[in-house]
């Protein structure tokens, strides 16, 4: 596992090098995330409002 | 084909759930090859050994600060002239991907000035110019916030943008100005030797993954404002009738 | 002759009404009436252009207002509900001020003070005026530089009778002059004769 | 021309009449600048180093500060529609509300800026730049702050948005006003720097207005 360990450690810079990565990875993760979780919302929302809608009988858009 | 062609919300809907699966498939792809490049594969650099690795995710992102922020401008051009409806949800859905990058090009670039300087952070042209332009994004997604009116603000914050690209140059330009007048005693530059093809490689695979997922974003971001500004217009028609 | 055609208004992503049409002669008033939210005041601002119709034309004996929108403002006077009268002004400095930015070159301060029975508050400072005293004092623009087109949005609002009499009267003689009047309102302003434009709340269709 | 000076001599009697706002601007002024010595200590060197960039950000803070009632005052009491039915474009509107604003705070700050240099320990050779930039740039932070006033104006408590827009866009004048003295101080050529803060006040007259009317016509509607 040397070779793990090497690279690792990124040449003694690890201290630098995975935290830059890590917070990159989880912004980016986050705002995907967020992103579709809204828009997943949004279009269960609308749905729901359609079929209401629908039921009370009234015209469609 | 005219430009009103994609203005139709239908159409774009159906258009952007055929491509939204592909770009984050090509998302997921892209990244993890580009990750194994920049960690494994590309060489450690002969001044700034494996440091160098940080660029692979810097400059990309960096890249993608002022590509949004142009992208954002455009299509609030696009909103203000032709009145384009889709345009304002464009530029609404690209800000907060925008400030994204922007935040990770700021932290990043300090994580790499720190053993490069032996300072979380310098004064330094390009990390200012891009500090900024973070709040320049925070600026405008705190007007859209701010007006409640939909189409009002969506105008409002098109001005914003556009007054904004006007100033991005000259503010880089004082920027540059300002920063050779008072160049810090003793700076490594960045930009070190022409960049070798092995580096090469691996920051256009990562900035090709930024892209895809730039892409996907804003399309899930932009049905998303549809689909809220068509729950608000049935809630409003509820109200009246 | 100052008409529009087909006149739609939206206001907050809602059409509020749809092929409007008007027409106002000189000498001639429109009246609008219909129930709240049926657009009155939105087509008192969309004539004053100070709203874009969604869709229509204003047409000023027959040039399209868009044309030289600047030349129609300086054409008309819009009442609307805000008075814009300051209160760190004397109500003469108030309407001599607003005649001045209008490039009025005969200034009829004293008259339009008179007209609306106010001279003898001329160098009051509006603050300490009444509701009703206040709107006269708004009113009173009407009269200190002349425009054809009077474009009055609940005008009496806040009056009292007597402030109600000085208004008709001053739009007797506007019309007179063969000015134009288009009003909303709920009031009898001795414009008998005028044309009545009735406006319909809309049926919602999304 | 006859109603463009008539909005500004009407902005300027209201502004007299009202008074407050140039001398609430001159004070934070003053305040702002009296605050340094105190945060970072008496010592003259360090003041006539910092002295620049001390007044140009205070002057900068208070010429924002006076922007939020540019427009709000007559776009609450109706005055601001009714001065679009003058018949004058509502660019030249804006620009009249820009010039009493410079008038009314820009003028007073480069009045009382000689004053504080001197409490600042400013080197004498920085004089002549320090009212030089401050003639040429405070025209621009007037001009540029029309936009964000006209932006916020529909925006209840618009004043922290306002600086939120507007500060990003007030860099360029800082550092080449700043930069301006400097040079002077260091008996450099100020000429450059002069210049280009010129360029971008020459450039804001007509951009400026014409967007922030763009702004104003948006929240009138």
């Amino acid at each position: 596992m040397g070779n793990m360990e090497q690279f690792l450690s990124m040449g003694g810079y690890a201290g630098f090098i995975w935290p830059a990565f890590g917070i990159v990875l989880i912004v980016m993760a986050f705002l995907w995330i967020a992103s579709m979780r809204s828009w997943r919302k949004s279009e269960q929302a609308l749905a729901s409002l359609r079929q209401h809608r629908r039921q009370r009988g009234d015209i469609e858009e | 084909m005219s430009i009103h062609y994609f203005a139709n919300p239908a159409r774009f809907t159906r258009l952007a759930g055929r491509i939204q699966p592909w770009a984050g498939g090509l998302t997921a792809v892209l990244l993890l090859i580009g990750l194994y490049m920049a960690l494994v594969e590309a060489p450690a650099d002969y001044q700034q050994g494996d440091t160098v690795r940080i660029m692979f995710v810097h400059v990309p992102a960096a890249w993608m600060a002022m590509f949004c922020y142009t992208f954002l401008a455009v299509a609030s051009a696009v909103a203000l002239i032709w009145r384009h409806p889709l345009a304002d949800l464009a530029a609404k859905a690209s800000a907060p991907i925008g400030a994204s990058f922007t935040f990770l090009a700021l932290v990043t670039g300090s994580i790499w000035g720190k053993p490069m300087w032996g300072t979380w952070w310098v004064w330094d042209a390009r990390l200012t110019s891009v500090l900024i332009l973070f709040f320049l994004y925070l600026g405008y997604m705190a007007l859209w916030e701010a007006i409640e009116d939909g189409q009002k603000a969506g105008k409002a914050a098109a001005v914003l943008a556009l007054v904004g690209a006007v100033n991005v140059p000259i503010i880089k330009f004082s920027v540059d100005w300002w920063n050779t007048l008072h160049q810090p005693a003793s700076v490594l530059r960045m930009d070190g030797p022409a960049i070798h093809s092995s580096m090469l490689w691996p920051l256009l695979i990562m900035a090709l993954a930024f892209k895809a997922y730039f892409v996907t974003l804003l399309l899930a971001r932009m049905r998303m404002e549809l689909n809220l500004r068509r729950i608000r217009a049935m809630r409003l028609a509820e109200r009246t009738s | 002759m100052f008409q529009g055609r087909d006149i739609a208004c939206e206001r907050g992503e809602r059409r509020i009404f749809t092929g409007l049409n008007f027409t106002v002669a000189p000498g001639q008033a429109l009246v609008l009436q219909g129930p709240n939210g049926c657009g009155k005041t939105s087509l008192i601002r969309i004539a004053a252009t100070l709203l874009k119709a969604a869709d229509g034309a204003l047409t000023w004996n027959g040039i399209d207002v868009a044309e030289n929108p600047e030349g129609h403002r300086a054409n008309l006077h819009y009442i609307g509900h805000q008075d814009a009268v300051k209160g760190a002004l004397s109500v003469r400095e108030n309407i001599a001020m607003w005649a001045r930015i209008r490039a009025t070159t005969d200034d009829q301060t004293e008259a339009a003070m008179a007209a609306f029975d106010i001279a003898h508050l001329a160098d009051t400072p509006t603050q300490y005026l009444s509701a009703g005293q206040h709107r006269r004092t708004a009113l009173a623009r009407l009269v200190a530089s002349p425009a054809k087109l009077w474009l009055l949005d609940e005008p009496t609002v806040s009056l009292d009778q007597a402030g109600t009499a000085c208004l008709q009267q001053a739009i007797a003689a506007h019309r007179a002059k063969n000015g134009m009047v288009m009003a909303a309102t709920h009031i009898e302003l001795g414009l008998d004769d005028a044309q009545i434009l009735q406006l319909q709340p809309q049926l919602m269709t999304l | 021309m006859n109603i463009f000076l008539a909005i500004i001599t009407r902005d300027l009697l209201l502004a007299v009449r009202q008074g407050g706002a140039t001398f609430l601007a001159l004070v934070f002024f003053l305040l702002t600048v009296t605050l340094f010595p105190l945060g970072i200590g008496p010592e003259p060197a360090i003041l006539a180093r910092v002295a620049p960039g001390v007044l140009w950000v205070a002057a900068l803070l208070a010429a924002m500060l006076s922007l939020d009632r540019l427009f709000q005052a007559d776009f609450e009491d109706g005055s601001l529609e009714q001065l679009t039915l003058s018949g004058l474009p509502i660019s030249l509107i804006v620009l009249a509300k820009i010039i009493t604003h410079w008038l009314t705070t820009g003028l007073p700050l480069l009045l009382a800026a000689p004053v504080l240099a001197i409490l600042l320990n400013m080197d004498n050779e920085g004089f002549a730049a320090l009212l030089l930039t401050m003639l040429i740039g405070t025209p621009a932070l007037s001009l540029i702050g029309a936009i964000g006033a006209a932006l916020t104006l529909t925006v209840r408590r618009g004043g922290v948005l306002l600086s939120l827009l507007v500060l990003p866009l007030y860099i360029p004048v800082l550092i080449f006003g700043v930069s301006g003295i400097d040079a002077a101080v260091h008996g450099l050529n100020a000429k450059p720097h002069l210049l280009l803060l010129a360029a971008l006040t020459v450039a804001a007259i007509p951009l400026c207005p014409w967007a922030a009317a763009a702004a104003v016509k948006l929240s009138l509607e």
